[in-house]
């Protein structure tokens, strides 16, 4: 029952940690913000080619051949990065939509009401788009429309995998709000050595772990109901750290320069997709 | 303890019911948000208007309990708030008021209460935050002028303002809060630069500004040199009192909408949001007794209100970022995540409420000294 | 509109406070809970020549001719001592029951499935009582019964006079704690110097003033939903405010002899009588 | 990663519990909470069953893993958990088999296991709370024993033990933590008198000890003299660790029945309290994981659970109260204030929880300068 990572997860880690810092640093996230909804195709090939879309179909048919765990360590550090467009969709397509995997095509898919990066995507999966209306998305990541006639729950899968993105958010921003409260001073000595910030910062951490456990637990076993309690944790831990982090940072995160709200609003946007707050309870309390 | 008013408050209310039933239908339309000196022009011409009838120097000459009752009835009707007149109706003008010379109060306080003159506020800076004592804009003397150089930070309406209340450091050898000077500097003066600060709402609310070599009148001084640090507490503590008034009864007539808007869309049949909808509704009416307690106090004590302030503020801002959550579930789907949708860019702004103006964690350390006597914390 | 405590009031507070720890202090209190049921009908006639429980009663009648924030001044005073005994329902029961102004009968009344006081009780009014039988309450100062057909949510003066003990009890256990965080030391200091106890205590505070805002204005303008409002953050204030002071006392408020527990314990009770929380939310929703 | 079991754990599984199905239906029934020597012979007998079994070590010998198995398994069953042989097994037990001479383990281990010694635990002191390291019962040296005089608080099972594991300072000059030693006292020594410390949940489950110039022999020290800080922290990271496991498995327990009162007394229909159920059931199957995790690490380094120990404590000990607060929710009405319903005491005792064994405000601080590596706060 070795539940920890092994040697390969901790280079898969690694390894994706290091083509995102190296074709997704700051400039990049900058960039991306004032952009809009543009979607960098060379990066999307560059993760189509470090086998991110095909990292869980079988080698013989040209994937990674790895697991759920795998894919939920890639999506976590997705979310660290705040790595923008139709990730989950596209991941979920590889092998069903030609060129998905390889990166050469955009998947997107409809989930209730939504859809992200309509104009970006390719293709189009989980429903009808027509009569679709563009949203001012209050996260600048994510373009977003609106669909008059919205899917149905879809891919437990999709779910656990934005759970993931929610864990490495709620993972980066507790590291930003600590280091923050180490550099940071006020009052002749850095903000860190109040416990007033000290415990906000242990809080989030603790929310962290907790959700790292449901998170990889679900990976692991890909029950519905471990999907559930990790997507529960996981908004709640990526909410919560982001709101904790701008506290932590106090007016420097209020302002658009500092990456707190990119957070903050990817958080938002991903605790309401694939399954929502009242959701995920509702399945967690049918379990007993 | 009365919550009822007497026959002249009535009286006050109702002139200035239909003073506002008579004036608001003529109004211009709003200005665009971006648009600073369009928004100058509108706010500074409804402080003309209220003070042509005789409700402009309100905030400071009136008795609390009919500044309430402004802030109610001008809110209740929908009437503007302070806007660009922020600063000098709230801030300097009462500090000028309470600390001026006569010469300065004649100057300064009716081209404020005319809606002539925009004041902005100089006091944050970028390395000084919450720990305002710490600022390090200098001023050094020469001759009959202070010579300011340095930056400060959430400025608003500085792109348009004619005048800044500014703290600068006149004596870096003296404890942190002794060697404070508060000045009033022209916007125009030479070194001053304003450069907007773009905020997670996306707009640029605020400004920064640089002052480099910024030469200032000595006659501009408010109170001594060096006890700049006192006579801006008049200020905050003013802040802290009922500067949240007309706010706490907006957000009683947002969740009035939301309940609207939940009927209409059908979630008010979760009792889980419909009894967080009433929690609000049972805090926000709380909060608004608050403020008639702190007014009467502060009315019967002659004194601003205080440290009261702070218990006040602490759980206003925490319950003004509850009603824009609320508001989020209420809206659901697709609409909480829509910018255009009335709600989800306030929400974004009441972020700022546990930070600006003394953060929770600074407001519980003052309640824990100040009121509950506990030694202060390291 | 002087929404605030005119000197009479203060007076009267004075007094109640007074009386309460001349004839119910430390000694008292620790008696009363050894005794369990046993309640003190030298105290309870002390209370009726205080005009305690005819403080509403119109002078002529042989009252004291106060109105309702008296009467919520004088049960503040009673939560804050942990004064015991079936105070809500006697008070209400004065000029209606005979004796129950001057403190001669005690009166009990039916709250839903619960009856306090039955065996120390002359009258019951309410409800019905046959067929009750003991409930070990959690809380040694409130024998209960329970009855077999309850009772109808009753008089909204029951629910404010309710309220107010409970911020009473809130006022006392953040003075409790406060006071408690000024004296223990620990690590070479007073505890309340470290802000995760200051913090702690500034919290409680802060429920109890906006508690209090609700609960006086409820007294003056006797609405319906402020009463409910009033509950509702009292209710919170109380139960909230003796963990807190639980929590500030540390090993010590885990022990019998702190009065802590007697205050939580209390609270609980309070909370679930004559109006409860969801009951409470409900109310203020419907008022929207 | 990984949440398979190995053959050889899946045989030890069966095999565990094809054992307990077989004992416990033939265990006497339990003795009444205030009966401490029956207690003490219930939790012993028990303890000599599992040592005949070959279980008798498991606490120690075993790996983790195969130990949260035992947990698990003997929780799921209804066994009795460590009882009077808490100290024994968990604390002072380990910390003698880590530190101990040959000599001391041979002396005092096999009794432990076998269920012949019951221990005590002699930290907290009144005046010394969370701040352990400011203990003040003093030994002395006088030939080949220490003196000991001082009190101690919150000791389980004092009435019956054996033996206590004892701190003292036996250099009052040192810094806090150095002048700190061990010492295994037996409980029969002149100079002990125990006097049982009423809790607020009625019952008097702790005692406070009394020590009046106590003689203590040298050869019950454990460690070097003054290195008794460095001794116990052994103990106390074991005690952070997987301590909490067989609870956890119970609290889910706890969390099933709630949910199955609760759809029989209809309040299953409220979404606030269903969702609330939901809510605990994806926290408690969290702090399940976190706990495997930690075990597959400490297995995988071979070291004992750190200050991973104070992230589980900090949520589980929230979560406990969490549980018996929805408990009260469940019961509802008259049932929630009735203390001979299920859960009304045991919201009682979850009171300690976030105090005992370090507050969670120690905890935070723990795990913001250990794992966030943050500045010391003061």
């Amino acid at each position: 029952m070795p539940f920890r990572l092994d040697d390969d997860q901790r280079a898969l880690r690694r390894g994706v940690r290091e083509l995102l810092e190296g074709r997704f640093g700051p400039d990049a996230l900058r960039a991306a913000v004032e952009d809009g909804g543009e979607l960098d195709r060379g990066l999307w090939r560059a993760l189509g080619d470090a086998g991110f879309f095909a990292l869980r179909m079988p080698e013989e048919d040209g994937g990674v051949g790895l697991g759920l765990p795998e894919a939920v360590l890639a999506f976590e550090e997705a979310g660290r990065a705040l790595l923008p467009g139709p990730l989950v969709a596209t991941h979920l397509a590889a092998g069903h939509v030609q060129g998905a995997a390889e990166g050469d095509v955009v998947v997107t898919a409809v989930d209730g009401q939504l859809v992200e990066w309509l104009d970006a995507a390719d293709v189009v999966r989980g429903g009808e788009v027509s009569g679709a209306r563009p949203v001012r998305s209050v996260d600048p990541l994510t373009p977003l429309h609106r669909v008059p006639r919205g899917a149905a729950y879809g891919d437990p899968v999709a779910v656990l995998l934005t759970a993931a993105e929610q864990l490495g958010s709620a993972g980066r921003t507790t590291g930003m709000a600590a280091r923050y409260a180490r550099e940071r001073e006020q009052f002749g000595r850095p903000i860190g050595a109040f416990q007033a910030v000290a415990h906000l910062c242990a809080g989030m951490l603790e929310r962290v772990e907790v959700a790292r456990g449901a998170v990889y637990a679900a990976a692991v076993t890909a029950d519905p109901v471990d999907i559930a309690a990790a997507k529960l944790l996981a908004d709640e831990a990526a909410v919560r750290g982001a709101r904790d982090c701008l506290q932590v940072y106090g007016g420097m995160g209020f302002t658009w320069e500092a990456d707190v709200h990119l957070h903050l609003k990817r958080a938002w946007v991903r605790a309401r997709r694939w399954m929502g707050t009242a959701e995920a309870e509702e399945v967690c309390a049918a379990a007993l | 303890m009365d919550l009822a008013h007497t026959e002249e408050e009535e009286d006050f209310r109702a002139r200035l019911r239909k003073w506002l039933t008579a004036v608001l239908p003529g109004l211009p339309p709003k200005p665009d948000p971006t648009d600073w000196p369009g928004r100058r022009a509108y706010d500074t011409a409804w402080q003309r208007m209220l003070y042509d009838a005789g409700y402009g120097d309100l905030h400071w000459a009136a008795a609390p309990t009919l500044r309430l009752i402004f802030l109610e009835e001008t809110e209740l009707a929908g009437a503007p708030y302070v806007g660009a007149n922020f600063v000098g109706l709230l801030h300097a003008g009462p500090t000028i008021a309470a600390e001026g010379t006569a010469g300065q109060r004649e100057r300064w306080l009716p081209p404020i209460l005319k809606g002539q003159d925009v004041w902005c506020q100089g006091f944050s800076e970028p390395d000084a935050g919450s720990d305002l004592a710490s600022l390090r804009t200098r001023a050094w003397r020469d001759g009959d002028h202070y010579v300011v150089s340095g930056s400060k930070i959430w400025t608003s309406h500085a792109e348009v303002a004619d005048w800044c209340e500014l703290l600068v450091r006149t004596d870096p050898d003296a404890p942190r809060h002794r060697g404070i000077t508060w000045l009033a500097m022209p916007m125009d003066a030479p070194g001053v630069t304003v450069r907007p600060l773009r905020t997670l709402t996306g707009t640029a609310e605020f400004a920064e500004l640089f002052l480099d070599e910024v030469p200032v009148p000595v006659a501009n001084r408010v109170g001594e040199e060096n006890d700049g640090w006192r006579v801006t507490m008049v200020t905050l503590s003013y802040e802290r009192g009922t500067a949240f008034a007309g706010e706490v009864v907006a957000c009683r007539r947002v969740l009035t909408g939301l309940a609207r808007e939940a009927r209409k869309n059908g979630r008010w049949d979760d009792p889980v949001l419909r009894r967080r909808l009433g929690r609000l509704n049972a805090e926000l009416r709380a909060l608004w007794r608050l403020i008639q307690w702190n007014v009467s106090e502060a009315e019967a004590t002659g004194s601003v209100p205080g440290v009261g302030g702070s218990v006040f503020k602490l759980r206003y801002s925490h319950a003004r970022q509850e009603l824009y959550d609320a508001a989020a579930e209420v809206l659901g789907g697709a609409d909480a995540l829509d910018l255009d949708r009335e709600w989800v860019h306030e929400r974004l702004s009441s972020l700022s409420y546990t930070i600006a103006a003394g953060t929770s964690q600074i407001q519980r350390s003052i309640v824990a000294e100040r009121i509950l006597g506990l030694p202060k914390g390291r």
